[in-house]
């Protein structure tokens, strides 16, 4: 396995981490620099379309969200299983194919189950 | 410096016993027992992908695809029982887990 | 690969994928509040199971599929059987119960308990590390979500979390181990695996490093102490019914890997393994049965006592081979078996008669809850102390069978260190005879707290009845089921 | 199907009838079903007798049929001269006690008798079985209804009455089933006991065995250290239970040493007679005079008991024609007598609710039909010559004598003790004036009653007078026995 | 020309650290710049062609003052959130705060590392181009979370929330495309899935672009476009900082440049998106008939050209459509596109087990 196609990805992160360091920093110390950094009580609260916040934001939300959350985990899944197999299918020939239809067979069954009950109604 | 199956193993074994540790002795939060579990699969399946390399030998790896799997859908079965257990509790404190003692 | 898929070979587990996909479907469109149609449906499903594998297990056939990665031999599809009737039996007694804790709202009671019979079954019939894990996380996934299946219940949710947490753990713990036995071997399959390990051209520490894994693993799923912390929370967090799910059935498939993980593909390191499961057996049944004893809620109390029996059963497993000799392996092996299937069909009545005893709203979970059953119910609280002179091992009932079976396969070998362990199996079960008979004693003995009559469905009367029934007949004429596990792990070993 | 089958079933059937069908609003049929269960299965018994060939000391009625394949376990049953009384025996005190509690017992009369029944089959099983497994099941199971019995229908102590019977009595047989397994493997593969008898076995095996054998065998005689159980279960046992514990149920770990301990380690049993024998006499001593102190009627006829079956293990091991064959007579006629004495006190009992001698007083002034039976047990108790009594109790001192003059002195102290606990207690609770107004309001024995007693008063008369039948029947069993002892294994 | 200054390069210093790991890097370095520095641009002009684009629909001017035709507009803006003052609320947690803007601009340029602009020219040609792709993209949803999170505001984390549960919906229908076009080209390699439209039924016929993967997966090309738009949060999907609703989503308590990186990486996912509808749908550097005079045209610029008309439907889909509501853009995302992809990668899958494809003439 050929490894150094992967230096340029290496770099690459480190440049994007870079990318999104610098500025903040430059912003940071321009802001200082030119005098612009007057922060008060009211300018660092949290927005709360100037209602004091009264309470963490941090709140109990929608358990709709866990359920996305989890479903994307399962489908996500379903397509890392999905991806060698399209690589591969011309290789594999109707064995592969059909054994990935029994899989994803599987999955519509899920999916229906889904449906019907509810899980993907957002209302 | 090389790197070895050795150096692999090695790593695998301290991720598992990071993951052991942070079972047996988080005492806060749940969410940290949850992700403990998933070091400990990445740990086996660090030693499954270094072996199958080393090995020159595809299963290991069928094999890993295999564990990344089930750990999805065993983080999302956990997910679920901690929401549940969030939702009758409200918190995720592993010390009050007490209600079952004996 | 393809001259060797042997399609057939999995024909149990298709039925049960096919008709679980099934009534999932079905269940959605179903109204009625015990869901009469799927459960008609799951039992159905589950009757045709039972005698197909059942039909195959008198064939006694061993057959390999996909590439030896599945067996279907008479061991397998025996432990198959006994599973599904189980699990049959597990959902009349369960149902009236879940029913009236809201838990058969969705039909997932009836779609999870289907999946996790198929995980079984894939246990059971695994002959590769990658079928046995698959088999056993299908397995764990549905309990864990069974557990969880009362949703607004503090201390069920709680129970599943544990579970949860414990038993991933225990599967990493087991995969870690397999991994290392694939490194050391370079195979995933059992039987290849036991052809390198026994070739001894494999590095013995690495082998023992893994070892260790899956051992621990294995008693995690068995509930061996130390490793049996989740036991007892669970048994007592859970709805009852699903406790009954998780402690009946499943016990075989933990028992089929081990036979198949230890036995057959981990065999020449028997030294090894044997020793720890000495200390495993030593500890389980000194801690499950001395724990036992201060407990005061019934269910807490079943599962500390199954820690103490699979003591046992771990007993059985060990005593297989002396110094190298597996001359006793026959022996030793059958009565694990034995002592597991007959376990399995005892804990089935007893927690079906709490099941039956738990009302709407009131769980009947304490030992004192059952005071006077006598006067309320002559007949359950005969099935119930059936049971437990059954699992303290008193003849005629068939735990005695299994005890003696299991003592005897110690003795036989001649070993005094097992001649030894029998002797201290022996005072255990005497300390477990006490806190069983005190149950018995609640059950006869006290005046009762309450008059009620107790009620029950006539498909649970009857199945209940026909169940503590066989915990006597069989105690009277165990001849048959000895044979059949003899026969089921002589096919095993030779082949 | 066999006569001893015939024997060991009917009873369970009929038990098992009666706990499956029978109501609590229907005691009345219940208790016919179950008089009518006992006459048949006594009955059943009886052609036992009839048959038997007393010339030959082999097992006979053998039936034999494969049992469990897989351990090579049969249903092997048998009876020789040593077993036979103990068949006719059980069946004959189950039928007594069965009458016993027409009255005495109002509430699940079913389960009651039920228990009663099916304990005489698995009693009349353990005297019968050939086969080691087929003896320790029916030995086992034997403690579930007497469990029940003494903890449902027992006293107001019963519960801790109930464990410790049960308890005590499972550690023992608990360790006979590691021996029984041990003996297993060392015979190749096979639970018979006949096979047993003549398999060759080393000094420290045979030692263990004995040991093994012993736990289990010690406590349910009960010998010395370990008879503390017994008082406070009969104390608490209801009639029936204290008359089948004394009568039968002692029996069967006296028995044990019979069939199994001495046969089977016959070196280890002559190494270790001594200590068999000083167990014995310190049981006959002390318990003895531990008896003479005791306020509770069926306490003092608990440790009476115990002092009885000290002797007739003591007779076990001197080795001698008489001895063991006094020790065989002894445990019918105890049988006979202690079931007889728990009944009067039963019978006293029901009609004033209290077991204390302090209590009665001048009993013969009111029931002096009940007053002339009672009397006639206590002297059969007490080893009174003409009555059953008195037979094994000489037998065995006769032989002592022939071994050790001491022991046997010390042995016959036995006959002093007994008469004087005995005696005083007659004398405190049926003579004298009329003490108390309970008493003065007794009404003597109606005829269930009366049957009941004078069925055992029969017994007791005729085994004192005419003994041959029983002699008769165990001497070639025990001529043969002894001379298998006589050879060493070693 | 690139192999001379490599050459040269390597020839610098005489040294086996600068041969063996010195100059390689640095030399990655200046085409990693050389990608990143256009992108930049790129994406700052897009802002203004946005702008004047819808402007142009709604037949106004768009900015106009700052230089010609407002073409200063991309610099002044910069500028002006360089100076301004950055802002941490007292109740974030801090360095989170930091993290989420580097999360979110991060993997919006570590992408482009995989994209061929040419028939070799790619920073990293690997073999599992695409799995990286979809590998990295996923993390976008982190900054989102951490943005979100860190800010402990209700509206930051409600938005945050909104955000994450519409990126992975959208990120399932997403894969499945990838999938379909994996099942068609039978490689993970990005060159290799364009070079893979250059042949089949119609290529052998010269009409190239009806070989193209998006003819024969069209249904495949509208969902994967609409996803895009979904995931880059775009019109209509932009209820993420929906004004009337949740003001500015997971960076309302953002300013200056950390703010500016939400806004960069914004952009430069729209590009990110459109240059891999291209690579993956129409061709990529392919000139779309097989005619010497287009042939001729160097494949950078049809690249340029498609991905630019790409994502000038990005604007026009902005300009255009009003805002979905939520569950509406839920019930899209699970209930029609997943059915959709689901049943047209069985359909191209049953297809190949026929020899009537057209994807036969692959090579």
């Amino acid at each position: 396995m050929n490894l150094d196609q992967y230096l340029p990805v290496l770099l690459f992160i480190l440049v994007g981490i870079g990318v999104g360091v610098a500025p903040q920093v430059m912003g940071w110390g321009i802001a200082k620099f030119i005098g612009a950094q007057k922060p008060d009580a009211a300018k660092n609260s949290p927005y709360e379309c100037g209602f004091e916040a009264f309470e963490d934001a941090r709140m109990k939300f929608d358990v709709r969200y866990y359920l996305v959350a989890i479903l994307f985990i399962l489908f996500d899944l379903e397509i890392a299983f999905l991806f060698p197999w399209a690589v591969a299918l011309k290789e594999i020939g109707p064995v592969g194919f059909w054994a990935m239809m029994i899989f994803l067979t599987i999955l519509v069954v899920g999916f229906v189950y889904e449906w019907k009950k509810g899980a993907l109604d957002w209302d | 410096m090389t790197i070895t199956l050795g150096h692999y193993l090695t790593l695998g074994a301290i991720l598992f016993a990071l993951s052991v540790v942070g079972i047996f002795l988080n005492r806060r939060n749940l969410i940290v027992l949850l992700m403990a579990i998933e070091l400990m699969l990445l740990a086996v399946n660090m030693n499954f992908v270094a072996f199958s390399n080393y090995l020159g030998d595809m299963h290991g790896q069928v094999f890993v695809f295999f564990i990344l799997t089930v750990a999805a859908a065993e983080s999302a079965i956990g997910l679920a029982i901690l929401v549940l257990l969030f939702r009758n509790k409200s918190n995720l404190n592993v010390e009050e887990l007490n209600a079952l003692k004996g | 690969m393809m001259e060797n898929m042997n399609l057939a070979v999995v024909g149990p587990e298709t039925l049960l994928l096919v008709m679980a996909c099934v009534i999932a479907l079905v269940d959605l469109g179903v109204k009625s509040r015990l869901r009469n149609v799927t459960y008609w449906l799951t039992m159905l499903t589950l009757a045709v199971a039972a005698v197909y594998t059942g039909e195959l297990a008198s064939r006694g056939d061993t057959v390999y599929g996909f590439g030896r990665m599945v067996v279907s031999d008479a061991m397998a599809n025996w432990l198959k059987c006994f599973a599904t009737i189980a699990m049959m039996v597990c959902l009349v007694y369960g149902r009236p119960y879940a029913g009236d804790r809201d838990m058969l709202r969705g039909g997932e009671f009836f779609t999870l308990a289907m999946l996790s019979l198929l995980g079984i079954y894939v246990m059971i019939s695994g002959s590769n590390f990658l079928v046995i894990y698959l088999g056993l996380e299908l397995l764990t996934l549905s309990s864990y979500a069974l557990v969880a299946l009362r949703r607004d219940h503090v201390v069920a949710t709680e129970a599943a979390m544990k579970y949860f947490v414990l038993g991933a753990m225990a599967s990493g713990f087991l995969l870690y181990g397999l991994s290392m036995i694939y490194g050391a071997t370079g195979s995933l399959d059992i039987g290849t695996v036991f052809k390198i390990v026994g070739s001894g051209q494999v590095k013995h520490q690495v082998l023992v490093f893994g070892l260790v894994f899956i051992v621990a693993g294995l008693a995690f799923k068995l509930g061996a102490a130390p490793f049996h912390m989740w036991i007892p929370d669970v048994y007592q967090g859970a709805p009852t019914a699903i406790t009954l799910m998780i402690g009946s059935a499943p016990e075989l498939a933990a028992f089929a890997i081990a036979i198949r993980l230890l036995v057959e593909g981990l065999l020449p390191l028997a030294i090894d393994w044997q020793q720890m499961l000495i200390v495993l057996a030593v500890a389980s049944l000194f801690i499950g049965n001395l724990a036992a004893i201060a407990q005061t809620n019934l269910k807490r109390m079943l599962a500390y006592s199954t820690i103490g029996q699979m003591g046992f059963v771990l007993l059985g497993l060990l005593s297989g081979v002396v110094n190298g000799d597996t001359r006793f392996a026959l022996n030793a092996y059958s009565s694990a078996m034995f002592y597991i299937v007959t376990y399995v069909l005892t804990t089935l009545a007893s927690f079906g008669v709490i099941l039956l005893l738990a009302r709407e709203g009131f769980e009947s979970e304490e030992i004192a809850d059952l005071a006077g059953l006598n006067q309320r119910s002559p007949l359950y609280a005969a099935i119930m102390s059936i049971c437990l002179f059954s699992l303290a091992g008193i003849p005629p009932m068939v735990g005695f069978y299994a005890k003696l079976s299991v003592l005897q396969a110690l003795v036989v070998s001649g070993s005094p260190l097992y001649i030894g362990l029998a002797v201290f199996a022996v005072l255990m079960s005497l300390v477990a005879a006490y806190y069983y008979i005190r149950v018995v004693k609640v059950m006869y003995f006290d005046e009762p707290i309450t008059a009620t009559t107790v009620a029950a469905p006539a498909d649970v009367r009857v199945v209940l009845t026909l169940n503590g029934a066989l915990v006597l007949i069989l105690g009277i004429v165990p001849g048959g089921l000895m044979t059949l596990c003899a026969q089921a792990i002589v096919k095993m070993l030779t082949s | 199907m066999g006569l001893l089958s015939l024997a060991i079933w009917t009873p369970i059937v009929f038990g098992a009838i009666l706990l499956a069908l029978g109501r609590d609003d229907q005691a009345r049929t219940v208790r016919w079903i179950a008089l009518i269960g006992s006459i048949v299965s006594f009955l059943v018994t009886l052609p036992l007798y009839g048959r038997f060939d007393l010339a030959t000391p082999a097992m006979q009625f053998v039936e034999k049929a494969p049992w469990i394949e897989r351990f090579n376990v049969n249903y092997h049953l048998g009876v020789d001269g040593i077993s036979l009384w103990f068949v006719l025996l059980t069946a004959f005190i189950t039928l007594v006690v069965v009458i016993s509690a027409w009255e005495a017992i109002t509430e699940r009369v079913n389960q009651y008798m039920g228990a009663f029944l099916i304990l005489s089959g698995l009693m009349i099983g353990v005297f019968c079985a050939l086969d080691g497994v087929l003896f320790y099941v029916f030995f086992e199971a034997t403690l579930i209804p007497m469990y029940l019995i003494i903890g449902i229908w027992g006293g107001p102590n019963k519960i801790y009455a109930a464990f410790k019977f049960f308890l005590y009595t499972l550690l023992g047989s608990l360790l006979m089933l590691v021996a029984l397994v041990y003996l297993y493997t060392k015979a190749g593969g096979s639970f018979d006991i006949l096979t047993w008898h003549k398999l060759p076995l080393t000094g420290l095996a045979q030692t263990l065995l004995f040991f093994g054998f012993f736990a289990a065998f010690a406590v349910k005689v009960p010998m010395f250290p370990v008879h503390t159980w017994l008082p406070d279960v009969h104390v608490e046992a209801p009639t029936g239970g204290s008359a089948v514990l004394a009568a039968i149920m002692l029996k069967l770990g006296a028995y044990g040493f019979l069939r199994f301990s001495m046969p089977i380690a016959p070196d280890a049993s002559r190494e270790w007679a001594w200590l068999i024998i000083a167990l014995s006499l310190i049981a006959v001593i002390y318990v003895g005079l531990v008896a003479l102190v005791q306020q509770d009627m069926k306490k003092l006829i608990a440790y009476s008991s115990v002092a009885h079956m000290g002797f007739v293990t003591l007779g076990f091991f001197i080795f001698n024609d008489l001895g063991v064959s006094g020790g065989i007579v002894m445990m019918i006629s105890h049988g006979f007598v202690s079931a007889a004495m728990f009944l009067c006190v039963g019978v006293l009992y029901d009609r004033v609710h209290s077991r204390m001698i302090a209590d009665y007083g001048g009993v013969v002034n009111t029931m002096p039909t009940f007053a002339a039976l009672a009397v006639l047990f206590a002297m059969a108790n007490a080893g009174l010559p003409a009555t059953a009594g008195f037979i094994g109790e000489w037998m065995v001192i006769l032989a002592t004598v022939k071994v050790n003059f001491w022991l046997a002195l010390l042995a016959a102290t036995s006959l002093i003790l007994g008469a004087a606990y005995t005696l005083w207690m007659v004398k405190r609770v049926y003579f004298g004036p009329v003490t108390n107004d309970h008493v003065k309001a007794l009404t003597d024995i109606n005829a269930r009653e009366y049957l009941m007693l004078g069925l055992l008063a029969v017994a007791v008369l005729y085994m004192g007078i005419y003994p041959k039948p029983f002699t008769d029947v165990m001497n070639p069993s025990v001529a043969n026995f002894l001379k298998h002892v006589a050879i060493s294994k070693l | 020309m690139i192999d001379t200054i490599y050459g040269y390069g390597n020839g610098l210093i005489a040294a086996p650290w600068w041969t063996g790991a010195g100059w390689p890097v640095l030399w990655t370095l200046i085409k990693i710049i050389v990608v990143v520095a256009p992108l930049m641009g790129a994406v700052a002009y897009l802002t203004l062609w946005e702008r004047k684009g819808i402007g142009f629909t709604q037949l106004r001017p768009g900015p106009n003052r700052i230089g010609p035709l407002g073409l200063l507009t991309p610099i002044a803006d910069a500028l002006k959130l360089l100076t301004k003052e950055i802002i941490l609320p007292t109740v974030a947690n801090k360095s989170l705060f930091y993290l989420g803007p580097i999360m979110t601009i991060m993997p919006a340029l570590v992408a482009w590392v995989v994209i061929p602009f040419g028939p070799e020219v790619a920073l990293a040609n690997i073999n599992a181009g695409l799995l990286f792709l979809m590998a990295i993209t996923s993390l976008e949803v982190y900054g989102v979370i951490i943005a979100g999170w860190a800010s402990n505001s209700k509206y930051a984390f409600l938005g945050a929330l909104r955000a994450s549960a519409q990126m992975v919906s959208y990120e399932i229908a997403m894969g499945f495309c990838f999938v379909v076009v994996l099942m068609v080209t039978g490689s993970l390699n990005m060159t290799d899935i364009v070079l893979q439209q250059d042949h089949g039924w119609f290529a052998a016929r010269g009409i190239n672009f009806l070989s193209w993967n998006w003819f024969a997966l069209l249904p495949i090309f509208f969902v994967y476009f609409i996803s895009g738009l979904a995931e880059t949060n775009r019109h209509p999907f932009d209820v993420v900082e929906g004004e009337s609703e949740i003001v500015a989503g997971h960076m309302i308590e953002y300013s200056g440049m950390s703010f500016a990186m939400f806004f960069l990486a914004e952009y430069a996912n729209m590009w990110l998106v459109s240059i891999l509808a291209v690579v993956m749908f129409l061709g990529g550097w392919l000139p779309p008939v097989d005619a010497p005079l287009l042939n001729w045209i160097p494949g950078w610029i049809w690249l340029g050209m498609k991905t630019f008309i790409m994502v000038t439907m990005f604007l026009w889909v902005r300009a255009t459509f009003p805002r979905f509501r939520y569950d509406q853009i839920m019930r899209l995302g699970w209930k029609i596109f997943i059915p959709v992809t689901l049943v047209w990668l069985i359909v191209i899958g049953a297809w190949m087990q026929t020899p009537y494809n057209t994807f036969a003439f692959a090579k």
